[in-house]
């Protein structure tokens, strides 16, 4: 049968044991893209879904109407943001390859996304994360003992130890709790932001879905409220190139870039360069602008390359080159900043080894004192009947009969470890 | 007091409060200006303004996460879903979301959302305007699952559906909207008026979430019942003349386990009547926690009286729908066991 | 809280009491916009889903690169059909109202868009209609008796009882069956337009969507599937402007032509006028050539108006002015071919009428002999035991229990009424 | 014969289906070139091109809406969805369509579609990598239901799922892909090797659908069981010491209630495990269809053990899962009642 089909299967430009090959991906030159008002109609700013929006060229400086200006002091701040990032990620991935905690995602390659955007709102903004921005959190100023004992599902675990591990949330912090199931957040921002408006209040949305999620229902059902009610929330589309296994062609990245879907809804859709620190700052300062001034919703698309495996348990080297990373043509958010600051005169590389050795020395600091709450297989640990809170506000009967239930159960259980109440507290 | 019928009963309950209550949204489709397609949300857009009472986009997803977004934020949103065999397409957003938020934020976040959705058949809507999936809600922790069965009732659980801090998916048996139907097609239609729960105060008053309402004292059977079929077995009941409890179960998660169990324990024998389907249903529930606390007091096996296993047909609602010749029947099986 | 509201409520230009204003249908003149060719790419023709595609002009002649050149003889056809259509319609209208069948859903005003693509289309074409195409039925030659058999839930009904009024099928037609749940067979058609594809044959699919509707889940999976794989599927929205009590603002209307969602997706849009024959022909046409050609899928925008209510349960005029239709822009689809007919000395008033009245005639007949194959409450019904058929091809055990449940259920009932095994017949 | 373990099985199932039958495909996210990430269809799209094994876009709902159409168009789709807790996004097109299309066009249209789906905890999946939402499928008419506990019967399920004419959703109970899985973590793995049902013939045959299996004969009670349950139920048996029959229930739906009531009449006791949750669950089915056959038999209330009514909270996976303490537990109340 197979000789005969006409079926076209989108096929990505590489596999293992061949030669990278990101020829796809259409570069604008930094500071190409014009900037339009940010109250423009949609009907006069295709270019930027189509274009790239770049600020940092080649000398890596900052050119271009897209340059937000920002201070030196704060360049620095989102630079620290992005390290910490990466190095947290990178013990967390350790620490999950020795068997100390159960799963870990990475964002390493894509820190400019959470981190930019982060830093370009006001705290009272909501956000609505999928699972690839913990930078989020690092912006807002967490204690990574939190983060790390959510991770442990120990008895400071603000889950309770009922979520895998990075499915964050804090709610001091306005950031919303983080779903196993794609895409769900992105409808739900709209949501969120539609209530804001109708309470006349200026705080704004964000939310972030990856490029392969958005063939999603929830996409759509996003893109749809927002353009119908001009909700004012930022729609961030995170095309990492790649999703588990299959690269963005299956998701329609083959025939049109993801921002120019927001045209097509009559939503401003912006493509940038997501590795860069200051074109992503600089789109979330457009949207969310534009958001505050009752425009409505933007569609961001921010292109970058995951980096990473997938998650703790997938191995990439299945179905992409090995180096792949290598050959990303938009480079490292890190590096990129970094050797902007230098250029700047206002880092060196000197500065740069002091940072990341304070920095890591903290995280293995943080590491110590989470651990010392508990590790899933040893130390204290959370008492196992709160596991029935939180289903209802109030515990239904069967719940309470159940957990009587499980009491006897572990009561006659040979080992028992010391049960502690959860004392999640927030950093 | 007033006499209103269910569906002035539930646009009361929706209109004290919002009246009351500057957080409560309604949204759905065609619940604007229109009113709903079946009127209960009628006059309230114009009462309270568009930004209160909002037209959707026909999306049953988009509808319940946007819903979901506006509880976080601090709304007390009543979604309508414009028919109960619609719900399908937000069934993630309910399963995975609105009913898991509390859990997974170990209480952080919570969206307080009301869904009220008309189910059941008897209006010749076939099967997509004639399903009663409440079993399948109650099989998902973390949402409260009602159906009222009179006027009285649909406003005061409304009422505290909105006010409940959980999520809530109400439904409405819309076939008897606008009068109680004792399962014959052929009898000319009665309206609430003529009927003692067709009496709603004007005002706030709750009718509690949880609770069962015996609804006729009896000591020879147990009749388990819900929706248009607490009627349809209280007919069932007044012809076969038998002594039978018959019990509106009201609120089928969480379920009233104590008073339901209480009155089989006393006559020994039930009978369990909905609508849905039978296989996997919520029938099959009662018929477990019944035979799980009353065993030793039964006298014959519990029946389940329900819809068939098949889809609601559009010629056959009356040979589909579980009337009171098949509560008969399965009463005389109770009280004569073969 | 409401007079803080920021948020935007989308508003229907007139309500009831208020002058209709159809200034926001953006109108191009007959023969205007440019016919690209088949294979074009996306890019290179954003015009015809901004613009408006159409043939007739204002004097009622074909001009322009999309004119399809039809002989006058198959206008005359296209023409009965349209004719017949709508006066099937007007017939089953009546006869709801008259208590005779359960409910019925008219296509009136919109009745080119089923006529003119299905005489497009080839008769092996797979057609997954959603309920207001009749016209796919008629011009594919049903015996009209089918369907009101169908309606009737008589002894003849194909659906055995089972279906609402209008929820048709035809398998030797190639017309699938209509769900009663919107918008799910969009993606439907695009799997089965795979399938054909992996087969390698070159049937293509078409299906249709309401305005409305298009804010459903399904619509994005049938644009993302049909995207990804270039399914050969003609992906049709019909804007009539409603959607029961909703006007076509609600779906994100306000915005951006629907059209224009096909480019979002990197698939062909067409706007085309749903009011001229030729245009949506010429559109069809197109699309299937490409599709034919494994140049993918095509979405066309069918500008329309729903002229009748949404259906018989419904009252338009408690929520649009009740001469609205009038101050439709477009006219009428059967009015402006009989004109384009009469313009080309094709056709006469004479022959209008004639045929006005055979095709009535017609439809008379045709509701004599349906009618004696019984209605919902005289004449012969089907069996009811019939309904325990077909939910699973083989009856499983808890069905054949219950059939016989039923059966001495039936037995016991006072006045039983004669049963008849269903003997559907296709025409 | 060959020994496989369940991944292998099923494997080998798709291998076999597909070399016989040009119209079998295979589609889902990641099941291309990857081949799974539970690697279940590993190198069957290098075997037999990307045109019949298929990665597909991450939308459930498209999926399985994709493989109506094919299966519409001749074909005998595949379809893979990741986890059984992302079913839901395509939860209308499976009730409203997949099951419902023969029905409503009177048998002229239908979609043989298969639906393979891992489900179950054990894994440290957390709540959205756990669930056991079979229950819910079976209370939909029109779609067979089904769950091995065995590479063998996962082989012979499966190409009699991808055989038949009406739809099935296949669940794979994931903890015991790779060995039988007694409930107690702390012990080290089995591989399927060492298991009789570990013997999987390489071609093509056949395990009927909708047949349960007497896994273990016995006289005193009868455990009603299916997928990774059976085995905890084989463990807590050997080590209560109860002369207990076992039956691997294999099809939720049509349910092989002949079988499953001879069992209980004969034995007079019964105990219904699940890992799903237990209100509203298919426990409650069987609980129901077994009191209907066999009250008269019965010495003691039949008792569930299942998962609580809680989400699977990934920290306590193992006070979470009804494991062989609990069936012990219901043993013991079902052998001597208090
Ligand atoms: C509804 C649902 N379907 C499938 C999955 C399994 N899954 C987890 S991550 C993932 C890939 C997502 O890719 P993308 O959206 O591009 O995000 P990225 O991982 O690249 O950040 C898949 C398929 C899921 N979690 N939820
Ligand atoms: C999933 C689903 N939601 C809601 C409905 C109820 N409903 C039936 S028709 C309709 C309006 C559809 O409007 P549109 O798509 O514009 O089609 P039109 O009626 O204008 O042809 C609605 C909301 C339904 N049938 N299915
Ligand atoms: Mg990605
Ligand atoms: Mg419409």
């Amino acid at each position: 049968m197979t000789p005969r089909s006409r079926l076209h299967v989108p096929s990505p430009p590489a596999r293992p044991g061949q030669e990278p090959d990101f020829s796809y991906v259409q570069i604008s030159p930094a500071g190409a893209v014009g900037r339009p008002d940010v109250m423009a109609a949609v009907r006069d700013m295709e270019e930027i879904s189509v274009q790239m929006v770049r600020v940092l060229d080649e000398e890596n400086l900052a050119v271009g109407p897209w340059n937000p200006h920002l201070e030196p002091a704060e360049l620095q701040v989102g630079l620290r943001h992005m390290l910490l990032t990466r190095l947290f990620d990178d013990r967390m991935q350790k620490i999950q390859r020795q068997g100390r905690i159960s799963f870990y995602i990475k964002s390493t390659g894509e820190e400019a996304v959470a981190v930019a955007q982060c830093m370009a709102l006001q705290p009272g903004d909501m956000l609505f994360p999928s699972y690839r921005q913990q930078g989020l959190h690092v912006v807002r100023g967490r204690n990574l003992v939190d983060l790390m004992c959510q991770c442990l599902s120990n008895t400071r675990d603000f889950c309770k130890g009922r979520q895998m591990p990075i499915m964050y949330h804090w709610g001091k912090g306005n950031i919303f709790s983080i779903s196993g199931n794609l895409a769900t957040q992105f409808p739900q921002a709209v949501g969120w932001a539609m209530a804001a408006a109708i309470k006349g209040e200026d705080r704004i949305a964000a939310t972030w879905i990856g490029e392969g999620s958005s063939a999603e229902a929830d996409f759509h059902y996003g893109m749809t409220f927002a353009a119908v009610y001009q909700a004012p929330v930022i729609l961030n589309l995170v095309n990492n190139q790649w999703a588990i296994s299959t690269f963005q062609g299956f998701a329609g990245g083959e025939h049109r870039t993801f921002a120019q879907r927001g045209p097509g809804y009559g939503i401003p859709g912006i493509r940038v360069d997501g590795n860069d620190f200051l074109a992503v700052y600089a789109a979330t300062q457009w949207a969310a602008q534009r958001a505050r001034q009752s425009g409505g919703a933007t569609l961001i698309e921010h292109v970058t390359y995951r980096t990473a495996a997938h998650s703790t348990s997938d191995d990439p080297s299945r179905y992409r080159p090995k180096e792949e990373w290598r050959a990303w043509p938009l480079g490292d958010p890190v590096l990129r900043l970094k050797a902007h600051l230098i250029a700047l005169g206002e880092w060196s590389e000197e500065r740069h080894a002091l940072l990341e050795k304070e920095l890591d020395a903290h995280v293995t600091a943080c590491w110590k004192e989470a651990e010392s709450y508990g590790t899933l297989t040893a130390g204290p640990s959370l008492d196992p009947l709160t596991m029935f809170e939180d289903v209802l506000k109030d515990m239904p009967q069967n719940l309470v009969h159940q957990r009587e239930e499980l009491r006897k159960e572990l009561e006659a259980r040979p080992k028992a470890t010391p049960a502690v109440q959860p004392q999640a507290k927030e950093g | 007091m007033a006499r209103m019928n269910m569906v002035q009963a539930l646009n009361s309950a929706m209109d004290v409060m919002l009246g009351r209550d500057p957080r409560v949204v309604i949204l759905g489709e065609d619940v604007g200006y229109f009113g709903g397609v079946f009127r209960c949300t009628e006059g309230l857009q114009r009462k309270y303004g568009e930004h209160r009472v909002l037209d959707t986009p026909i999306a049953e997803g988009g509808i319940i996460a946007a819903a979901i977004g506006m509880g976080v934020n601090g709304l007390k949103p009543v979604a309508e879903i414009q028919f109960a065999d619609y719900i399908y397409p937000g069934f993630d957003q309910v399963v995975s979301e609105l009913a898991r938020l509390r859990y997974r934020s170990a209480g952080e976040f919570a969206a307080p959302v009301t869904i009220r959705t008309p189910c059941g058949g008897g209006i010749r809507g076939g099967q997509t305007h004639s399903q009663s999936p409440e079993g399948i809600f109650t099989h998902v922790c973390g949402v409260k699952v009602v159906m009222p069965s009179n006027p009285y009732d649909a406003k005061g659980l409304l009422i505290s559906s909105i006010e409940d801090d959980d999520p809530v998916v109400f439904f409405e048996p819309k076939r008897i909207y606008n009068g109680p139907f004792d399962g014959d097609p052929h009898k000319p239609a009665v309206p609430w008026s003529a009927h003692p729960r067709g009496e709603v105060p004007e005002g706030h008053y709750t009718v509690p979430i949880g609770r069962a309402q015996i609804v006729r004292e009896g000591k020879d059977v147990t009749v388990l019942a819900y929706g248009t079929m607490v009627h349809v077995a209280e007919a069932a009941v007044r012809a076969a003349g038998v002594d039978a409890e018959i019990i509106d179960v009201r609120t089928m998660a969480p379920l009233d386990v104590d008073v339901l169990c209480t009155s089989v324990c006393k006559t020994g024998r039930c009978v369990v009547v909905h609508e849905a389907t039978r296989f996997g249903g919520y029938g099959a529930e009662l018929v477990a926690t019944v035979q799980e606390h009353c065993f030793w007091n039964l006298e014959a096996p519990v029946q389940r009286v329900t819809g068939w296993d098949t889809p609601y047909p559009h010629a056959f609602e009356w040979e589909y729908f579980p009337g009171q010749a098949r509560i008969a029947a399965a009463l005389k099986e109770v009280m004569e066991p073969a």
